[in-house]
């Protein structure tokens, strides 16, 4: 099985933030199939299309999956309604997720808002060896700091109004920073500006992207990014071959 | 067991659930879910003569009841095609559909000719794709357009020749007709309505082609309705599709005049839809007693006024 | 407090909430819910001018994000409107539009004669009607037709003149051109897009006319897309209107170029629906610091190529 | 307030048969304009259009509304899976119900499946003095008999294979009946053989019907209905001038 879809039993539910929500599912095969930073599409009844959601946590050996999520629209607000006991309609597990490479490499791992989750699974397999970056807006919307710090983690976290940690840009904490090895997710110009720093420093970099989707399995073409590929640019697929990308082949527009 | 078998043109489907071109890709990605041969048939993505990058993202935006899609065509072009995946498509036990496009009547004329050499079973002439420039649509709104182009491929193509109607028409059953007359030997329908969504925060249109092609449950109707008057009109069978997601709907479009159909959108929502239209449709057939598929085309009965 | 006023053809609304033709009756039905000062105006039944017994039913049909409706113009006609439902309408401090519909280019201008003379507001041409054997859509789906008919029209109506388009064409913003050149003063846009349903039990289409009108949340990006084409094309107003139902719809419609709005299918999910909108857009005004609702017509910002 | 829309709790809920269900739900203000015979909308999440629902008992000291429905699609099986604490969105009371004049008079209710629920409020006023004959297709339909009986109301049931009661057409069990008036509600074909019997015999008989929904209350002409007055055919509207129509004013299709 490559991904499949199945109906997944709600298992646990907290609420992190305001808008933010955890979820934790019985995932079976889906979840013993399931690497760090690959998606799931997941149905909510009366919407067309899916919504995909990147997988936060993987537990093989109780086969669940977790999901953290923002509500921005009617389908994250129905995912979020939904309740223990409940099961949500999943296809899963899609896309590249990162590749972790040797974990006994220094890693650093930059997360901004609602992108930090999608880090989580990934940063566990670098224990002690990764530092994680998260900002975020203000203290209120701070989260998963505790849940990196209980995979052995040292978490740096930045907010925009100074309310918790560094007063400015994620982005920023990189500087006094030594690494093998960059994994970012979260907004364009967060992403773009760790790939500049990469660049310059000459480390490989991989970043989770986002694109409106609608068969999540690269059948539909719809959710089309610009790559690059020895000199020569065309569109590949956020579903197929990202989510995650080196940031090597990722083309910014403007 | 009721039989599901129809036969369009000359060629045998297993069933009459067709995968619609361009939500299916050329097929290895459902293959994951189930044997492609528990399709009837593929209506592979849209190619044509030369490779197209498509359209710059985003290319998908969701409305009510439906999607907006502006691909604008990214293909590998036909030759890919022939070399890369029709070898292992023709392997799955299905039928074939290449479907094609073209900026001019010549690049149709070339690839159906090209096509005609291979073992594709079938070709789908796209004059009604609503997110590209050139060809496309432009070609399927009028009738001379479509007489001409599809008179023009019928000679320079062995296969059976479908054509693919567009539904941004006023009178689709003449446009029907004109296919007819000039050669077209099954006609499938509807490609998408032209639409629009605008992100009001950014004020910009959702799609960066500034608009797209509606499909989905939400076209049902209009789709319902025009291949009930196309059937009226012509004789040739007409693979029916536009928002089938159940198989409620697939009776539907069977008695409104369709031979086969063909489902698109209803895979993103469920990648099994196809096997639950095909079961729920043996059950309904089998339950009123009714031995072939085939005896559903066009049986509906309308109101006289 | 952002302004809501809008002012259309010199006639003034107190927002730009309006109520679209047949789905509010003369008002007096949803008046039980609210004042129907709480609406910018109402667009009344379509009339005819003698009274009209109407289709036979069924004349509704459910249909995914949706539905289908043949009424058939039922009316008792321009006179006992204006005896018997404009006085008592006039008296509840909202925009009234007489909506007219004929068998013949005669009965339009009769009727728009004899309105000319009472206290409407607004005549809004009907000929996009798609229920109707005689009349109606048949106006409306060809240029020369649209062009006729509201230039004879125009010549006895003493009122503002609203057309009101059929989305069943292959290019509205020509059919707009040309009812703008004919002196229409103001665009409502679109009418119902035609469509059926069939039972599969009983084979018949469930509408007893066989096809009928669609509308409701469906239609929404297909009358995004064609209001946004006619505001590119034509310099008169358009009041916008298809599929409506939440604020987000109808910030939506004006930035694709309405400068006002009219709403029928949600009634009939939500009689409430319209005070929820203008709350919603009220909210977004002030939130967005926009000072006036007419900031936003048209302000969609279109991608390049 | 002669209707209105509100949230509306539900209290109780029963399964009657294989797919009928029973519903109570506090409705206030709604509860108390009710009666017998009229009927609610209800919103169904992701349906344009409301289902329409007979009123089947009033208690307008607790204001409570009782609806008695059969699952016959996406909608009414969606009402079937609320539960009780849930609400439901109810636009109510509607149309005309039955007008009962005197309730010393010897009435006949005539009630067919699913359309037995409407008559049990309006033989409740009647209580000794109604006569309820109910049909069913065999004895696992039958619903609501002790209901009536609890109103004091004498009930004869039919069924189609003679699992229950008399084996035959609801309607013949009028045959022995004598009646001052004649209630009715179910399936076209007993409606219009109500009707005829009810011509026959000279008695005053009041029928509900009905039609295809979309506003519910009388504005968009499209629950149209063949009547006629004064010898006069025209469409009348059942939302608005029935459900309830005496029979006389009725006309029969073919
Ligand atoms: C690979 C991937 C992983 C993601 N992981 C997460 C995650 O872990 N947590 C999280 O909170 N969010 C995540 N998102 C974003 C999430 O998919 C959107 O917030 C969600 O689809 C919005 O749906 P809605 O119905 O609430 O909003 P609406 O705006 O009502 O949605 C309308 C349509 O737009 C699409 N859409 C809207 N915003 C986005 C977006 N940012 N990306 C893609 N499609 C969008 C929806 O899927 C839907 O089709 C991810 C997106 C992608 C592509
Ligand atoms: C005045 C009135 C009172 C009614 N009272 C009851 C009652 O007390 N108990 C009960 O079980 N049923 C009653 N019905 C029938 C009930 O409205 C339908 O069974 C229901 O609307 C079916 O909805 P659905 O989504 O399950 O079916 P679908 O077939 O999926 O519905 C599709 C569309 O057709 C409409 N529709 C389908 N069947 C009918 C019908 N028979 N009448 C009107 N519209 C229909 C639906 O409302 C919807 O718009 C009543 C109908 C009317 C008009
Ligand atoms: C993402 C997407 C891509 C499509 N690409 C093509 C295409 O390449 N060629 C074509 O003829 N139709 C294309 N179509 C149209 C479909 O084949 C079909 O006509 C339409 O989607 C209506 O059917 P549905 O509602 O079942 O999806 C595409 C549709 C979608 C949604
Ligand atoms: C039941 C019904 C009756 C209608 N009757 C008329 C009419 O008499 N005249 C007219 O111009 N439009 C009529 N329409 C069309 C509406 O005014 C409107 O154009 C259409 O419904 C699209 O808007 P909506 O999606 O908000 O309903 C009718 C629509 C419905 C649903
Ligand atoms: S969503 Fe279909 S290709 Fe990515
Ligand atoms: S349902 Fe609208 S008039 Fe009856």
């Amino acid at each position: 099985m490559k991904y499949d879809v199945m109906l997944c039993k709600i298992i646990a539910k907290k609420q992190l933030t305001a808008d933010i929500f955890d979820l934790t599912v019985e995932a079976g095969e889906l979840a013993k199939a399931a690497q760090p930073g690959q998606f799931a599409h997941l149905y909510v009844p009366g919407k067309t299309l899916r919504r995909p959601i990147s997988i936060c946590e993987i537990n093989r050996a109780k086969e669940t999956l977790r999901f953290v999520f923002q509500i921005r629209g009617e389908g994250t607000a129905w995912i979020a309604g939904a309740c223990p006991g409940e099961t949500l309609d999943i296809l899963a597990p899609l896309g590249n997720g990162y590749s972790l490479g040797n974990t006994r490499q220094k890693a650093v791992f930059v997360g901004g808002g609602i992108g930090v989750p999608p880090l989580l699974e990934a940063a566990k397999h670098f224990g002690q060896n990764a530092t994680v970056l998260t900002g975020f807006r203000n203290e209120e919307s701070v989260i998963l700091k505790e849940d990196f710090e209980k995979n052995g983690n040292r978490v740096l976290v930045a907010t925009d109004d100074g309310s918790f940690g560094y007063h400015g840009l994620v982005t920023d904490l990189l500087n006094d920073l030594k690494f093998d090895v960059l994994f970012a997710c979260g907004p364009s110009p967060m992403l773009k500006s760790v790939c500049k720093i990469a660049a310059a420093r000459g480390v490989p970099c991989q970043i989770s992207l986002e694109e409106r989707m609608a068969c999540g399995v690269g059948a539909c073409l719809g959710c089309a990014c610009r790559l690059k590929k020895d000199g020569r640019e065309f569109y590949g697929h956020v579903c197929k071959d990202g989510p995650v990308f080196d940031s090597e082949t990722v083309v910014w527009e403007g | 067991m009721a039989d599901l078998q129809v036969n369009i043109a000359g060629v045998a489907f297993q069933n009459p659930i067709i995968a619609a071109s361009g939500t299916f890709g050329f097929g290895r990605e459902y293959g994951e879910f189930y044997p492609l041969s528990t399709l009837g048939g593929i209506s592979c993505k849209g190619i044509t003569l030369a490779p197209r990058p498509g359209n710059p993202p985003p290319r998908i935006a969701e409305t009510p009841g439906g999607m907006l899609n502006a691909v604008g065509l990214q293909n590998p072009g036909v030759e890919h095609f022939i070399k890369n995946d029709l070898p292992w498509l023709k392997q799955q036990g299905t039928v074939i559909i290449a479907n094609i496009a073209g900026n001019t009547p010549e690049d149709y004329c070339q690839m159906a000719e090209r096509l005609s050499d291979t073992d594709v079973d079938m070709i789908e002439l796209n004059i009604s794709c609503p997110n590209v420039k050139q060809g496309g649509v432009q070609f399927g709104t009028s009738c001379s357009g479509v007489e001409g182009i599809t008179a023009a491929v019928r000679r320079h193509c062995k296969k059976p020749l479908m054509v693919k109607l567009s539904p941004n028409v006023s009178d689709i059953a003449e446009i029907a007709a004109a296919a007819e007359s000039a050669g077209a030997n099954v006609i499938s329908m509807i490609n998408t309505l032209t639409g629009m969504r605008i992100d009001i925060n950014t004020r910009r249109p959702i799609i960066r082609n500034n608009t797209g092609g509606l499909s989905g449950p939400a076209l049902l109707p209009v789709a319902i309705r025009m291949v009930s008057q196309v059937y009226q009109r012509v004789k040739i069978p007409i693979i029916g599709m536009g928002g089938i997601s159940k198989w409620q709907d697939a009776v539907e479009m069977l008695l409104a005049g369709a031979s086969a159909l063909q489902i698109g959108t209803a895979f993103f929502t469920d990648p099994y839809a196809p096997v639950k239209i095909l079961d729920g449709l043996q059950e309904y057939l089998d339950k009123n007693h009714i031995a072939s598929v085939t005896e559903l085309t066009g049986e509906m009965i309308p109101w006289q006024p």
